[in-house]
């Protein structure tokens, strides 16, 4: 089974973008609690220029439109996301590279994009960051079929779930020790919100 | 907390053009870019001298940008940090071929962004060598976390290393120069209101009115804690003795810096510079020079931090070297 | 408005102690008074400059002490006219025989007590001249009221009263500049919110979120108009067509002060900055220099101010002659 | 009638200092409204240091201590209540030098230190100024005994409530022209605590 197309990978951006712009602020919020203040606005800035960048463009393969939406974000965003998501796809589009994007190939680009996380934050697991649920993503594909869509989203939304009592060790969140605890990562939040997009996506018929 | 601006997605964009429009004498933007660089930049033979970061800390970066302090200082959004991109510009807009120092402060963001542009840099064959300021001792130091932030102390860092630069001292002099300075200056701040991130539209936190926020680093973050209001006698003294408790200070001379988070009256800033010289002549540290004003803000925050940094012959000639900038003249 | 202090009666004694330490290197406080000076304070042969006022404007007057500058400032409480036996102490202090010019804003409280410090002096036989400083276009001109007040175009008269006094020209030679940048420097100001008298610990007005006051003087005192609030680009030009309706600045080249009134972010200060420059581009006025910052600050109030003043060749170079102030260097 | 002794020029302060201080705040908040808000801090502070001064010195005359009051007004007070109070209480000095302050040398005093105000302030009737107040004072003086002290400060109020619908022309409160008017004038307020104190003064036998 297919599950990216140029058109689905197009959509899955525009997708995104809509979650972003709607959750903006819920995202800032959280940033304001253990950050500064600005996740949601980087992410609503960041995908607004991708299909700034994406829409009107021709591209030949998956790999095409997540390298230019790679280039993007790390171009647009800043900060601590941008890097990080821009490496990510990155990393999905360099395994994407001359292939069609079939469930392997997305499990392995995941697996990929996870890497690149961790190498790009040098992060590990339990550190309250958005590499958790990309993370725990990656361990759930490894196991489960891509099929189930729904149970994938409930991985992440117990990641999530589970930064809020985690004292954060990375990132700006780090700075506040022990009075990090109590809220949940704004960056995982808006991995989920990548993942419900891709959700979306594939479970609609084009 | 209002604000003055147009479009709230334009406002870094025509500031950058604000700033390099009133002082075209000395700046310029780099075309297509948020960089803004000396307007003689790429000064044959000298190492260039590049910083930067997220905007809303203003006059940093850009204000120390000129002759014996940066050669330019790339502008991110507002407590975003600039892309990597926009960084890799500069670094060759500033290299003469003898190399750059990029200054950054310890933040993810800051970090990650900038060494992408190291890298891109390095492959297009400028020598880049960066140091990493992390002055502010409210955070625990630590090689399992991020570390501390930098804060304040950043702006020694510019000048000391900016003035050895203009001296046409090789790369690596420059940079462990910059690296002295890092070990000698620690910094510490306090906030009595929170910030309001233009995009945002509302504070970053609420302070009550008998409120404030202990260790507040310069983006909004909350602070280390919140405790009852105190007097500025006290709240200096609090500041002042976890930064003499971080290194050894006994004996030495120093350079301060009280510097105002944004909407602190200079008023008050000197009552606090006031304390500083008290508690520091009581435990025979000898102050240098004083620095008090608005160097490292945090939008319209109210609060400030206090720098002590440790010096020795070569720190103070360069500290007292002359520079040319919007925000530090000598 | 939460408020660094200690004892709110203490705050200028203290503040004061705090500038004189801080920059002990050249400045200093005349034992038991008010006044601060330069420290070599007395140049011989040197006409003196005196200037003051309440505090609560840092860094005005004393961040204007100094090479070049002033010789005292003399610093009255919080929006608070200095009292003249301490005025006369500074022009005492700064005499060396060449005569005094004091520098007054127009304020009741100021002329009143800086003319009996005048007299006073006078009959010590030291030559004191004076001029008053009345740059604001919000307030109506008229010889039947109080007329103008005086704000930020203040610090240019400062600058280059200053500089031609460096140079060993005479007391007539002196007022006449002062008077020449007087008659060419106008200014007007806007507050997005009100300021905090310490002592009074309640804001001076209130303004709601969507509301802005045209035309705010630098004490907290109401403004013309309370407007709803406009954009950066919209509220400049109001601001600078009052201004430039105000004397004929056709073909002229001119120095240009974006101020903060004390907690609007530079950043803002600049969107402002871009807006005048391409105001004056248009209008074919050619901008000399432009300053942004806070040079003729409220306490804590938000808002700005902008000055323009028309130059001739003279006042040109005057302007760019060197100066070692903490808040204006050249 | 002896209407001021050194005892009763110094109760005269006293009594002064207390109605300053406990209006301290509705002087602030009247020059709040048309001033800079400092006009109650001003008077406290200038009262508070007055007896400082004056209580615990010995003096031979009402004019000696007033003399003392002028100086530490003058010294302490600064603005443009100060060498204005200072200058009225200083003329007063100046009239009552050598004389017992009877009815004839009191009113005459009076009507030195409106002199003085006007000539320090340059201040016509009617700008809204504290000269209203002892200008008025003054007229009445002219016409009547001092005996009515109730009917003096019945002017004093009416005068104040005059210069509330006064456009100022002098002092700070004329930057705001037409928008002065609404607001009673602070330093008028202050002036009236003077004259009250004065009647609780000669009010009281010693
Ligand atoms: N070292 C890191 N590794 C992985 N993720 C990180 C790291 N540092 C920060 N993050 C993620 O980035 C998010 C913050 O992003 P954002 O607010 O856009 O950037 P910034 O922290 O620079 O303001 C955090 O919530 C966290 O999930
Ligand atoms: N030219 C003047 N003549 C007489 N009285 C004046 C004059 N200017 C101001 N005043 C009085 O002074 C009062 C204000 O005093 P104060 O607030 O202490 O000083 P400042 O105006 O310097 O802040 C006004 O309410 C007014 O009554
Ligand atoms: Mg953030
Ligand atoms: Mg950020
Ligand atoms: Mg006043
Ligand atoms: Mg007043």
């Amino acid at each position: 089974m297919i599950i990216l197309t140029v058109e689905k990978t197009k959509k899955w951006m525009r997708e995104i973008q809509k979650l972003m712009e709607e959750n903006k602020e819920q995202l800032t919020t959280l940033d304001q609690a253990i950050g500064d203040g600005d996740h949601g606005i980087n992410m609503e800035r960041g995908f607004r220029e991708v299909m700034l960048k994406i829409e009107d463009t021709d591209y030949d393969t998956v790999a095409d439109v997540l390298k230019s939406v790679a280039m993007t974000l790390t171009a647009k965003v800043g900060g601590a996301s941008g890097p990080l998501y821009g490496t990510a796809f990155l990393k999905m589009s360099m395994e994407m590279q001359g292939k069609e994007v079939d469930e392997t190939v997305f499990k392995a680009a995941v697996k990929e994009a996870v890497e690149g996380i961790k190498m790009r934050g040098k992060a590990e697991m339990g550190e309250k960051t958005l590499y958790d649920v990309w993370n725990q993503v990656a361990n759930f594909l490894e196991e489960e079929p891509v099929e189930d869509w729904g149970a994938l989203l409930e991985v992440c939304q117990a990641t999530i779930e589970d930064t809020r009592e985690m004292q954060a060790t990375k990132g700006r969140a780090s700075y506040l020790s022990e009075r990090s605890k109590g809220h949940v990562d704004p960056g995982s939040m808006s991995s989920f919100y990548i993942f419900q997009a891709l959700m979306t996506v594939v479970e609609t018929e084009d | 907390m209002k604000k003055i601006y147009n479009d709230v997605n334009q406002m870094v964009d025509e500031m950058i053009d604000g700033i390099t429009t009133a002082h075209s004498a000395f700046l310029k933007r780099l075309p297509n870019t948020t960089v803004i660089t000396r307007s003689d930049v790429r000064v044959q033979g000298k190492v260039g001298i590049v910083s930067g970061g997220g905007s809303g800390h203003e006059p940093a970066h850009a204000g120390y940008v000129g002759e014996g302090m940066l050669d330019a200082a790339v502008v991110g959004e507002v407590f975003t940090s600039p892309t990597p991109d926009q960084v890799l510009e500069a670094l060759k807009a500033v290299d003469s071929g003898a190399g750059v120092l990029l200054i950054l402060k310890n933040y993810t963001g800051d970090v990650m962004n900038f060494e992408m542009a190291k890298e891109m840099a390095e492959m297009e064959g400028i020598k880049v060598e960066q140091v990493v300021v992390n002055d502010d001792v409210a955070v625990q130091d630590s090689t399992f976390t991020t570390g501390r932030r930098g804060i304040a102390g950043t702006v020694f860092v510019h000048k000391i290393a900016g003035a050895l630069a203009e001296t046409g001292a090789s790369l690596e002099e420059v940079k462990s120069i910059a690296e002295k300075t890092i070990n000698n200056v620690r910094s510490m701040g306090v906030a009595l209101s929170s910030c309001t991130v233009p995009a945002a539209g509302k504070p970053s936190f609420v302070l009550e009115d008998n409120e404030m926020e202990i260790g507040i680093g310069i983006h909004g973050e909350p602070g280390i804690k919140r405790v009852p209001i105190e007097n500025a006698d006290q709240i200096t003294t609090t500041l002042l003795e976890k930064i003499l408790a971080d290194i050894d200070y006994s004996n030495s001379n120093v350079a301060v810096m009280i510097n105002g988070l944004g909407s602190t009256p200079e008023m008050e800033l000197y009552l606090v510079s006031r304390k500083v010289s008290q508690l520091l002549e009581e435990k025979e540290i000898t102050i240098y020079r004083t620095w008090v004003g608005e160097y490292m803000t945090s939008l319209d925050m109210a609060g400030f931090s206090i720098t002590v940094l440790k010096l020795d012959d070569q720190l103070k000639e360069m500290l007292n070297k002359p520079s040319k900038t919007i925000a530090f003249s000598n």
